[in-house]
């Protein structure tokens, strides 16, 4: 099995999911022949035809609208946003419209799409191509988040994402489109809701997702050295979220540190902290520390944008930081 | 009860008509009543005097068909053939109620009907026509997607996306504009320089048909142009019907904001009383007939009221269903 | 000194703001004539003229793009959205192009506007005029986002927001537009990011805001009937947050409960609860505790929306817990 | 160099026109090399071969008038006036750039000119340029908006809530949409079955002007009479100029959905060769002056791309400045 890129697992697990189920369609900013900004449809056209794959204008309202219109009378349309900083003009067919049908209707109607979102930054890619935003989603009932780090878990999260009867935000970080690994053929679908230890050890978690996880876990080589251990614990799926790992993993360590690259304020490093704070306060051994993005905006200028990014030192830190404020404890 | 362009119904059918307008007229009038004796917690946005509209444009559709339609939606959803009985349930919030009491007025559905809901955002019915519309293609059994909506949802950009959308791939979809002239207490011509909606048609390719509102029988001809045409696999069409709502934007608006006279116009057009006397006086049907039709339509809705009033509230514990088809053992619930 | 509506308050503020400076002007729909769906702008028009007050299409993104376009080139717009529900279709706008104007420009532009939005039940408005959306905006780097809890700080707040050079969302509570409560005539303007403590106590911190302070206030009565000592901070301003002031409380208190309308996962109340983990754990002597909507949609049936809401029973069982919790810390 | 409709420029005048466009082109060469050679940390979006709508445009605007832009934004900039050694210093990311390495190419400005913004935001630009009219219109000193955006930006809801509103309003807006063919990798008449995007003006009551996107006097005459009925009170207007670019999208597309032989044809028409043969042939120019402007250009831009490499990498502090005008102490800034 020899391993393949984070972007062409997105485009198996679409390419098996359409293979499955006829009812399975893509829509999308230049999906069609040039097969997407960042190729992830490339050759789909080709293989399921117009009545599969939806080249659209560039309308990202109709483009949802299409979708829950659709997946309310029996399609699965899974829609690709470029990048995330565009979704905000689809926020109400997202937001008031597939997230609400299923409730408001009192169970009769529900709206099984995925929205696929590239998400971070790319280096230099500025204000307004390079936000996370998939924390404003799980303020949302009736969402569902999903946030892979790895290939594998690329496909099998896309893969339950497009079985499920919910609609789902799914996350994909560009940073992530070009790490490798391996993926099973005709992999099975990952069941939402589950988190995963990546790294076991024993002085501190780290909760994080998506490049956050590859950043933890070279922290947590360093802090290897420094006879710190570091367990990294893979949020992978926001909403549902895996409330039973997080409390495994905390009575292992007792410490909490939660990282993503998006900004820190409002994060979901928010919610994890406080259902630690929450739920699991008799767990903590020291103050939850969160891990992310200052509060400020994507710069143009790598020196300006690499301050305002988490860094494996920056993660680092807050460990040590963690790990040594045990006197802090009440 | 589809008709092709053009042909002529037979009486029966034209009273059928009248009857459905009637039902929608005295069911919004009864509601109003209901809401002031404390029965319906939620806003209500009466379709007063605009019947014909909504009786017209879904006698022009057949069975496959769908229909997204608006915070105005009681009309359409009672002249596409619901219950009622079982809409008085949804606003006196009872389980009985077509969306089990969770969406009130605003949110109102009927899936057999094909009535895939009424819509809290103005405009925001519209993108999901177009994804039904879309869907109906797909599926390749002819049937069409109707989007109802107002003068006022037509600056909004979902129009705008979803008509270029709809026309460029020939979707089968029918965008209604009920143009009641006011967009709440603004009117029409206060919120854009085109006040003949239809003209927009011609800035998506697509045929633009105006009609008087009023008229069932002409809404329901100029429907059926674009229902054929949709159904011919030619694209949608953008349907303006002029109309007014006699009441106020919601029960309770005061309507300080109508010019004088306004109103007794547009009542003089009212179209539960010219409908009937073209009935009488054009189609020949005899008074007692018309009677017995008023006769019908207050008993079905006495019966109507009662279910609702003895249908049973919904059990707190229900507050939690229904956010997700699979909530994964309730872990999505927090 | 006569007690005023929440409501006319807001008004108020809006009248002598304009009187005071001829570049606020204001924009929305049906604020013309008819002064707005809950007669907040009424008499402005005539007062002002039609170069102030400006009667919107139903075009949200195009009203606050206006507001955007005239504030970079001087105007002090103030926009009212009716429901917050509605603002999601002015996301790109809002989050995109106002909070980041300045940072993007290097600090040469900056969109010194207000958006005055509705939010939270009236009781059966169900789930597309109900939802309380303020903690989106506070993930948002480049906004500031108040959320007033009396007539008087709704003044002296809606002042500071339209003299703010930042752009301020600024949430009105329609559960307290009928509530009254005395207000100084020419008031002066907050200053955005301090709190307030509004009644004094022991044993537990309440962090809310808007309604959420008149219902902690209310189990704050009921609890000291059963000795337990309340302390109720009222939030006010969610961006900048007045971390003195919450560790100040603590000090005092030693356990928090969060309080808002908004649903419970991802609201500002994981922002306040993860505040307190990370930088005042040492003063917690219990569990945190969130009190909120549960994660579920708006429903019509008063039944059903009452269990799905925050109650004063709610928030006193929470403190309850948590007071009773003590034996819980490690 | 305002000039009123049809009014026939001097010599200086064209030459500096053709002049602006050579800068833009040989602007835009340059910037490509430069990022292949690393000092270029973000992607570009060239605009060559659209360098005449963008001059022409500007050519006929007043120093009042302020211009919004696109992600394609280095002409517009430069046609108004823009400095490019400025330019290209944002582009290296360093603090002399306009916007102190903050932006990049998408979000460059240049306040004293009144070029506030290229946008990222396909149509993001088009509810500023409302919003700035409007002030225009507040001030009353017969400034004008002009807000540029390509022919797939059209199809954004963003476009038809803006359109329709400056109409209402009277406001001053020019709305010029550089119909290039192309939405990044789709043909426009994929993304619309309206591809004559001037037409949609009727949907708007304003006027829909087409002229030919690489003829920079077409250009500059079309857009000059816009001006001069939004100067008059009379309301916007949508200005339709058809025009190629000759590069990909973005750097490194390699334009691969281009039907044979479609580039050289628009080569034939490059404003950049055109022109001067036209100012040579019909304006009597001498060549060695047009040599003159070349010699010019390329010196202008060796100083810029030397300022440029010699500018200051931002102090990685500055970071968190910006944020807010006043960050109250910092508080904000967490
Ligand atoms: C996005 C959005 N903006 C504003 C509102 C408030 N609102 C409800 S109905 C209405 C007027 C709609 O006018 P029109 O489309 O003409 O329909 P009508 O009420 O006349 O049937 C408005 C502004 C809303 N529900 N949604
Ligand atoms: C809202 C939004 N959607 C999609 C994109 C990605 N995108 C950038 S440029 C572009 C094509 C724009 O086409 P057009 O408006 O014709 O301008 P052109 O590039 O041809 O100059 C797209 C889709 C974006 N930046 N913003
Ligand atoms: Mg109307
Ligand atoms: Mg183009």
């Amino acid at each position: 099995m020899k391993p393949i890129r984070f972007a062409q697992a997105i485009t198996r697990a679409l390419d098996e999911e359409m293979a499955r189920d006829e009812q399975v369609i893509l829509l999308g900013e230049d999906i069609g022949k040039p097969g997407g900004s960042f190729g992830i449809t490339k050759g789909l056209l080709n293989k399921y035809g117009e009545a599969r794959v939806y080249d659209t204008p560039i309308s990202e309202e109709a483009i949802v609208g299409a979708a829950v219109g659709s997946s309310i009378m029996g399609a699965r349309p899974v829609v690709e946003i470029m990048f995330n900083d565009f979704v905000v003009l689809a926020m109400d067919q997202i937001v008031n419209q597939a997230a609400k049908i299923h409730y408001m209707t009192g169970g009769r109607l529900s709206a099984p799409l995925v929205i696929r979102m590239l998400c971070g930054t790319n280096g230099s890619t500025a204000a307004q191509h390079s936000q996370s935003l998939e924390a404003w989603f799980t303020h949302v009932p009736g969402l569902k988040v999903v946030a892979p780090s790895t290939p594998a878990d690329a496909v099998a999260f896309l893969k339950a994402a497009i079985r499920d009867p919910d609609p789902v935000m799914f996350f994909e970080q560009r940073a992530l489109y070009n790490t490798k690994g391996e993926v099973p053929e005709d992999a099975e679908p990952a069941r939402l809701g589950e988190g995963r230890v990546v790294r076991e050890g024993t002085d501190v978690t780290i909760a994080t997702y998506m490049k956050g996880v590859h950043q933890a876990l070279e922290a947590a080589d360093v802090l290897e050295r420094e006879g710190i251990s570091v367990e990294v614990w893979d949020v992978r799926s926001l909403v549902p979220f895996d409330r039973d790992g997080l409390r495994a993993s905390l009575a292992r360590t007792g410490r909490l540190v939660t990282v993503h690259e998006a900004v820190v304020r409002g994060g979901f490093g928010a919610e994890i902290a406080a259902i630690a704070a929450e739920e699991m306060f008799d767990l903590l051994k020291a103050p939850v520390a969160r891990v992310g993005a200052l509060a400020v905006p994507h710069a143009y200028a790598p020196e300006l944008e690499n301050t305002m990014l988490p860094s494996v030192e920056r993660i680092a830190d807050a460990v040590r930081l963690t790990v040594g404020a045990r006197q802090g404890v009440a | 009860m589809t008709t092709a362009v053009g042909e002529r119904p037979d009486t029966a059918t034209l009273v059928g008509l009248y009857e459905r307008m009637l039902l929608i007229r005295r069911f919004e009038e009864r509601a109003s009543e209901y809401r002031l004796a404390g029965n319906i917690p939620g806003f209500l946005h009466p379709c007063i005097g605009q019947e014909a509209s909504a009786v017209g444009t879904c006698a022009a559709l057949g069975p496959d068909d769908v229909i997204l339609s608006t915070h105005r939606g009681h009309g359409h959803m009672l002249a596409r053939g619901a219950d009622p009985a079982r809409m008085y349930a949804e606003l006196y919030a009872r389980t009985e109620g077509y969306n089990r009491s969770k969406g009130g007025s605003l949110h109102m559905i009927d899936t057999e009907l094909g009535f895939l809901g009424a819509n809290g955002i103005v405009g925001g019915g519209i993108p999901i026509a177009g994804g039904a519309a879309l869907q109906q293609k797909r599926r390749g059994q002819g049937g069409v997607a109707v989007s109802f909506f107002g003068d006022g949802a037509v600056n909004q950009g979902a129009f705008h996306e979803v008509l270029n959308l709809c026309s460029l791939w020939r979707l089968p979809a029918i965008f209604v504009c009920e143009n009641n002239l006011y967009g709440e207490f603004t009117a029409q011509a206060e919120q854009s320089p085109v006040t003949e909606v239809a003209q927009r048609a011609v800035a998506y390719a697509m045929p633009g048909l105006r009609c008087d509102g009023n008229d069932v029988l002409a809404v329901r001809d100029t429907v059926a142009q674009a229902v054929a045409r949709a159904r011919a696999g030619q694209g949608p069409s953008l349907v303006e019907a002029t109309t007014y709502r006699h009441r106020g934007h919601y029960e309770g608006d005061m309507c300080t904001y109508r010019p004088e006279g306004e109103l007794e116009q547009w009542l003089e057009r009212d179209p539960v009383i010219t409908f009937p006397a073209r009935l009488r006086s054009e189609f020949g049907v005899a008074e007692s007939e018309l009677e017995a039709v008023r006769e019908r339509v207050e008993r079905r809705l006495d019966e109507a009221a009662e279910f609702a009033a003895a249908g049973t509230h919904p059990d707190p514990e229900q507050a939690v269903e229904d956010v997700y088809v699979d909530s994964i053992d309730g872990k999505a619930l927090r």
